[in-house]
């Protein structure tokens, strides 16, 4: 444990943040709902790491639970989640989360952007109002540095007239402008991770395209890492350098982009891939769905939890044991039997 | 720690196990054996149910349930406190329930008429005793009452300026307070479908119409507006038509809210997709509004009734407490209350008052219950 | 799979709906919502047409303004039924009802498309009932045949929604769209509530059905892939109209409308070797209440000129069967897809 | 927004006009006129017998051979002058009793308006944080108890606790030495001496409704993105409860005092028959009893519109408040 410490802090430049052996747990009238059990993961500096999976795989309570607000009655109830802050390790698993160290890097180390730019926002503050609040909460300064700050990063992230966004609402803004400005609003502290859960999902496509460009954009100029949350393949494969694929829970496969893409091991991973209808292939040709459903979280069968849907399930194995994530090649983790 | 967290998990999981022939029963549940299900973990609810269904037994069977008549005046026992039940004497305790007999002196020093219990006199409670006449919904005549004492008359709630029977006075006032609640919100119900259902369904000008009536009629405070009304009855009425005066007065204002909530919904569920696929279907709009709408609705429309009842309940007693209302002979909770209105007798003879609880209990009930219900009318939101 | 172009089953000419924007205490009328603005169509028998759009383009409204689940403010929707063409927006409302066996519908929210309180028996047996197709016995084996064919259990027949995912419940909105052996199915989004998973097996499913049923589907999504797998011909809208209609291919290879290309750009390609610099726009879709002067879509097209903000670009066939509303049509070069 | 005043303003005109419909049939509705009801007085007052064509010039002189239309044109004519007629029982022109009056019935409806939302308020927003604590429970308890004991009963309860264990009567305004005396600061502390109770009692049922709106709303904003947002921001919880959820709750709840008026006033004018206040209630009621329906017909009518003007004013606030609703008006 020490040693391992003292290694990833000799890399303080490569890593940012690790999560280890994370376990979120709800605690529901019906039964305790594991939306995430046992994920480990680590991103590094100024690099883009992608969380895939479908609904309810626990990639949002992932993203939740590293700036500490899981919503009840969601409980981190095991794991590590160590940010590398100048120099120093805090594990933030271990911080009180209403307390003051945590709220120190929220909005300031790591921000985060929602996927619903009408409900992120509160309807009753102007834009300006609630971006200038996270700057005065985090950074010294007086309330008209704050606001020329503020008129500059909204004129960053593309609002074409700031002087007079800043003072409107978030109803007078349409979906677009309404996520420049959430990402005006995260980025004001300057923060080291930017989450980002779902942020173009209830965009249109064209609109979809600008916010990426954007992110792109500016992750160049601010040199953050970025936590890139999604279900859509496409937008995985236009922004991140890294892709996490999760799957009721559980982390799955870990990989670099260009691996996950091409060389996927994991069968879910790969059917994922097949599912998904793709443009210029010819059309009216069949799609290879993965069969079955996914279960009910609050009813998990044993052993792997893609057993059901597997094609390559073996009974006796696959239906007994949990695989582990293992690394078959460099850089490269599966949790698969196929894979020991 | 982590064990304890262990052992929790796989509990679940057990009673997960056990539950899979429960689940398909819930898969295959009705609406209503949903909504069961819900309503029966709102305890709450359940309380002021049953509570309700007590006093309405109470009030139905009013006759058979009072021990004495209640015109009947005891003139030994004017302003007589209530008696308490004993089981107990010097003797130990008795399986049947007995009370002592009141002995009415005078104070001493405020010259005062009080009663003291007669320790001497023990009046043991039979069950199923005859005593005063009375016909039971105006057709059986007969003198079984459900309890009471061989001689002379018990005073469970003590007895009023005349020496009449508090307790058998309550349960006919419940009759009547009780019911008004059920009849004016009937009329109400049935003006606040028709006019919220024309309201939603047509749309345009009548909607706007019925709209800005109903935000007319809710800006006047009920209280005076019931008090006018009600004073232009005419005091030559007997109480059967005051009554039904009342009833009308009260739905006067009654049938807003309800008519709200009916266009409300029905505007709501116009619009979902399953009543779209009915008509792309083909169905009729007769089919549609008795198929899709009416069922989807009939749980709200439930729990706005019961939530509509206090009110009126409330309404007759003030009118009634003033004297506008309900008027002496008819007894209701709020005539009973008129002879609590002067404090120095209040102090003196505080179970004036018990009519007052009579009240009280019931709106708790009924909106403990109109609470349930609503929790448990949508059973499909998780 | 090879289609013979047939004869067109379904005939959309000059559809408009206009919404009237309501405003103040006397709900005057201040304006309109052109949700569907002369709108022309036309859908060949056995074929899909895709309907692509970006959100409040009104292809929607189009969807079902065809059925005539909403009325139609202006135009004729011309379908043919036993070798007669009718006219759907002229029909009485009884014979309307006759018709509504014919044309059927699967709607994107699988929650609120099924009414949760019938049983998987009422509501897929709900069209056989009012159309006196079938009734008691009868109806429940058609039920039971229809739910096999859309992959359910037999045995789950008397369980309500509430008992199904989102993948299965809109299995079920399926099966009804099929009890009454519709000759065309508008499909309104049918997979954009799914997981992705569960969205190809739904996609397979329609595919297949289409085959075995012999079904005519106007297919209505905002995702160009999944239009591209699954449609014949392919219709772009923007604000209210029809900007671009083509087969598929030809479409995705050569778009013809400057929106077109743009949102064939911007579309996210799942394999990170394709990264490419994209067309991106500026703005977001034009307010349909107030829509800008000219071609709707001038402010955010780059070959945009003096004459697009004034005139209405005519909607005119510049390829055989290629149908486009752009001034510059002929002109300009496009990118469709590699 | 001036134009949404000026609308609101025509629109309450409009109000005005219907308001003065009812109150004309509640003065008709009693059987008989105001002349049969001043025969009928004279004769059992004062013993004398009107002959008829006595009769006959009465009613032409107070207009009730009239159709009912000229009847009611011919009163509103009289009403815009600012002649509500006369009080029958009391010989007094009606418009100066309910002056006398009015004062003190809006005086006592406006405190308990703050008691309501200086209770409910702070119980509502407590009860929501703290959800399922032991203090929510007790809030909740005291919702169910108040909105179920009626206004009568909690006056008639309070007077009798106070005789029985302190044995002073609460009732009225005003202590005995200054009922009649005219104003004084003496009167005034008086006055504000017994202010309480009846503030309370009237008070009690609106901040126990409060209450409840008040936690049902903020227990739904509490659930919204935008909290989520200011807390992944960074800002103590206190902070961003106040700033944004509970400023977001309150506005529906601002919205609704137009509402909670009309029952404030009901709650008013029994409350103040019961403790003999020297308000527009006890007022009305004696006017009812006489069958006095000028009189009564007009404090109908003024309460109403008291309400009416609380809505407008409840209106106005909230435009003022939530930006959302602002600029919808303005842009109509």
């Amino acid at each position: 444990m020490d040693f391992e410490n003292k290694t990833i802090l000799n890399n303080k430049n490569i890593t940012l943040l690790q999560v280890k052996n994370l376990k979120v747990y709800f605690y529901l009238e019906e039964g305790i709902l594991k939306a995430v059990d046992d994920v480990s993961f680590d991103i590094g500096r100024k690099k883009v790491l992608g969380i895939v999976g479908e609904s309810g795989c626990g990639k949002s309570v992932t993203a939740q639970s590293i700036l500490r607000i899981v919503p009840h009655p969601g409980r981190t109830v095991e794991g590590e989640i160590l940010l590398h802050q100048n120099g120093n390790l805090v594990d933030l698993a271990r911080l009180n989360p209403s307390g003051r160290e945590i709220r120190a890097i929220r909005g300031k180390e790591i921000a985060m952007i929602f996927q619903e730019p009408m409900t992120s926002l509160s309807p009753i503050h102007t834009i300006g109002n609630q971006i200038m609040e996270a700057v005065l909460l985090h950074r010294d300064i007086s309330q008209s540095e704050a606001r020329e700050l503020t008129l500059e990063m909204l004129y960053k992230v593309g609002i074409s007239n700031p002087h007079q966004r800043i003072d409107e609402y978030s109803y007078q803004l349409s979906g677009g402008l309404r996520q420049r400005a959430m990402i005006a609003m995260a980025l004001s502290c300057n923060p080291s991770l930017l989450i980002a859960d779902e942020p173009t999902t209830a965009l249109d496509v064209t609109v979809q395209a600008q916010i990426l460009e954007l992110m792109k954009e500016l992750q160049r100029e601010f040199g953050m890492s970025i936590i890139y949350i999604t279900h859509n393949l496409g937008v995985i494969a236009e922004i991140s350098d890294e892709v996490l694929v999760m799957y009721l829970g559980k982390a799955i496969e870990h990989a670099n982009i260009d691996e996950i893409f091409h060389n996927p091991l994991h069968p879910y991973t790969i059917g994922l891939l097949k599912s998904i209808p793709k443009v210029g292939k010819k059309a009216r040709t069949r799609l290879e769905a993965i069969k079955g459903i996914v279960p009910p979280p609050l009813d998990l069968p044993r052993g792997c939890r893609f057993y059901q849907r597997c094609r390559e399930a073996k009974e006796g194995i696959c239906n007994v044991d949990n695989p582990s994530l293992i690394e078959v090649t460099k850089g490269h983790r599966v949790s698969c039997f196929l894979y020991k | 720690m982590r064990n304890q967290q262990f052992r929790k998990v796989y509990k679940a999981m057990k009673n997960n196990k056990r539950k899979i022939s429960a689940e398909e029963k819930l898969y295959v549940a009705t609406q209503w054996q949903l909504m069961r299900r819900k309503f029966k973990k709102h305890k709450l609810a359940i309380l002021g149910g049953t509570t309700l269904v007590i006093f309405y037994i109470l009030a139905i069977f009013c006759g058979f349930f009072s021990p004495q008549g209640i015109y009947k005046q005891h003139s030994g026992y004017i302003y007589a406190p209530p008696q308490r039940i004993h089981f107990f004497d010097e003797e130990g305790f008795h399986l049947r329930p007995f009370v002592y007999g009141l002995e009415r002196k005078i104070d001493t020093i405020t010259f005062r008429k009080i009663y003291i219990e007669d320790k001497t006199r023990k009046l043991p409670i039979y069950f199923f005793v005859r005593g005063d006449k009375y016909k039971l919904w105006n057709l059986y005549s007969t003198d079984i009452h459900f309890f009471g004492v061989k001689d002379g008359p018990i005073f469970l709630f003590g007895a009023d300026k005349l020496g009449r029977d508090l307790f058998s006075r309550n349960l006919h006032a419940a009759r009547i307070s009780l019911s008004i609640g059920l009849v004016g919100v009937a009329i109400s119900f049935i003006l606040g479908c028709i006019i919220g259902g024309i309201s939603g369904y047509f749309g345009g000008m009548a909607d706007m119409v019925t709209q800005r009536v109903i935000e007319f009629l809710i800006c006047i405070p009920t209280i005076p507006l019931w008090m006018s009304l009600s004073a232009a009855l005419p005091k030559k009425w007997p109480p059967t038509k005051i009554y039904f005066g009342i009833v009308i007065i009260l739905s006067i204002v009654g049938w807003c809210g309800l008519a709200r909530v009916v266009r409300g919904k029905l505007l709501e569920l116009r619009e979902e997709d399953f009543v779209m696929a009915a008509k792309i279907c083909g169905a009729t709009s007769g089919r549609i509004i008795t198929r899709h709408l009416l069922p989807a609705f009939l749980s709200y429309l439930i729990v706005n009734v019961t939530l509509a009842i206090p009110n009126m309940i409330l309404g007759e007693t003030s009118l009634s407490f003033l004297g506008l209302g309900m008027r002496a002979p008819a007894v209701s909770w709020g005539v009973l209350l008129q002879d609590a209105q002067n404090v120095r007798t209040l102090a003196l003879h505080p179970w004036l008052l018990i009519p007052g609880l009579c009240v009280i209990i019931t709106i708790l009930a009924f909106n403990f219950l109109g609470d349930g219900l609503r929790d448990a009318a949508d059973p499909y939101k998780l | 799979m090879i289609k013979k172009s047939g004869m067109p089953l379904l005939e959309v000419k000059n559809l408009k709906k206009y919404f009237p924007v309501e405003k103040g205490f006397w709900r005057k009328t201040v304006g309109y919502v052109k949700a569907v603005d002369k709108v022309n169509l036309y859908i060949n028998e056995g074929e899909t047409l895709g309907v692509v759009g970006e959100s409040g383009c009104g292809k929607t409204t189009l969807g079902r303004c065809i059925l005539r689940a909403i009325e139609p403010t202006e135009g004729s929707i011309l379908f043919r039924l036993n070798g007669d063409m009718i006219d759907i927006t002229k029909l009485d409302r009884e014979s309307l009802r006759a018709t509504r066996r014919y044309t059927q519908m699967i709607f994107q929210d699988p929650y609120s498309s099924l009414d949760s309180r019938m049983t998987v028996l009422d509501i897929v047996g709900e069209p056989l009932l009012v159309n006196n197709l079938a009734t008691g016995r009868k109806m429940e084996e058609r039920v039971k045949d229809l739910v096999k064919v859309v992959g359910l259990n037999v045995k789950h027949l008397k369980r309500y929604p509430h008992a199904f995912s989102g993948g299965q419940r809109q299995r079920i909105g399926i099966a009804r769209a099929l009890a009454s052996n519709p000759k065309f199915i508008v499909a309104d989004e049918p997979v954009s509530a799914l997981d992705v998973s569960v969205q190809a097996q739904t996609l397979n499913l329609l595919q297949d059905l289409q085959v075995e049923f012999k079904l005519t589907y106007l297919f209505i999504s905002h995702d160009l892939s999944v239009i591209e797998h699954i449609s014949d011909r392919v219709a772009i809208m923007y604000v209210g109209k029809v900007v671009e209609l083509a087969k598929t291919e030809e479409f995705f290879l050569n778009p013809l409308h400057p929106y077109s290309e743009a949102l064939l750009s911007a579309l996210p390609k799942p394999d990170p070797r394709l990264r490419m610099k994209r067309i991106i726009l500026s703005g977001e879709v034009a307010n349909p209440v107030n829509p800008p002067s000219g071609c709707y879509f001038h402010p955010r097209c780059k070959y945009a000129e003096e004459i697009c903000k004034k005139e209405e670009p005519g909607w005119k066939e510049v390829n055989p069967d290629h149908f486009v509303a752009c001034h510059f049509a002929k002109e300009l070069s496009l990118k469709g897809v590699i | 927004m001036l134009f949404y005043v000026i609308r609101r303003l025509l629109y309450m005109i409009i109000i005005l006009f219907l308001l003065s419909v009812v109150a004309f049939i509640i003065i008709q509705l009693p059987p008989g006129d105001y002349v049969s009801a001043y025969v009928a007085e004279m004769q059992s007052m004062r013993g004398e017998r009107l002959a008829e064509e006595e009769i006959i010039a009465l009613r032409k002189v107070y207009g009730v051979d009239r159709p009912m239309y000229v009847q009611y044109s011919k009163w509103l004519w009289k009403l815009s002058h600012g002649n509500f007629g006369m009080s029958l029982q009391l010989q007094r022109p009606v418009i100066d009793l309910i002056a006398e009056r009015l004062p003190l019935t809006v005086l006592i409806c406006i405190l308990a308006t703050i008691f309501t939302y200086a209770v409910g308020m702070p119980i509502g927003i407590y009860s929501a944080i703290r959800q399922y604590s032991i203090g929510d429970y007790f809030s909740t308890v005291f919702g169910f108890i108040g909105l179920a004991v009626p206004n009568f009963l909690l006056a008639l309860i309070l007077m009798f606790l106070f005789y029985k264990y302190f044995g002073f009567s609460i009732g009225g305004l005003f202590s005995l030495q200054y009922m009649d005396a005219s104003w004084s600061a003496g009167k005034f502390i008086d006055m504000f001496k017994h202010l309480p109770i009846p503030v309370i009692v009237i008070g009690t049922p609106g901040a126990a409704a409060l209450i409840r709106t008040m936690r049902g709303c903020l227990l739904d904003e509490l659930r919204k993105q935008y909290v989520i947002t200011a807390r992944a921001k960074g800002l103590e919880e206190r902070t961003l409860l106040f700033k944004y959820p509970v400023r977001v709750a309150i506005n529906p709840i601002i919205s609704t005092i137009g509402w909670t008026l009309p029952w404030l006033i009901s709650g008013g004018t029994i409350t103040s028959i019961v403790l003999g206040l020297p308000t527009t209630g006890p007022l009305l009621f004696e006017a009812l009893l006489k069958q006095d329906m000028e009189l009564a017909g007009s404090i109908l009518m003024i309460l109403s519109f008291l309400t009416v003007i609380g809505t407008f004013i409840s209106d106005i606030l909230l435009v003022l408040l939530d930006p959302r609703i602002r600029y919808e008006k303005s842009a109509v």
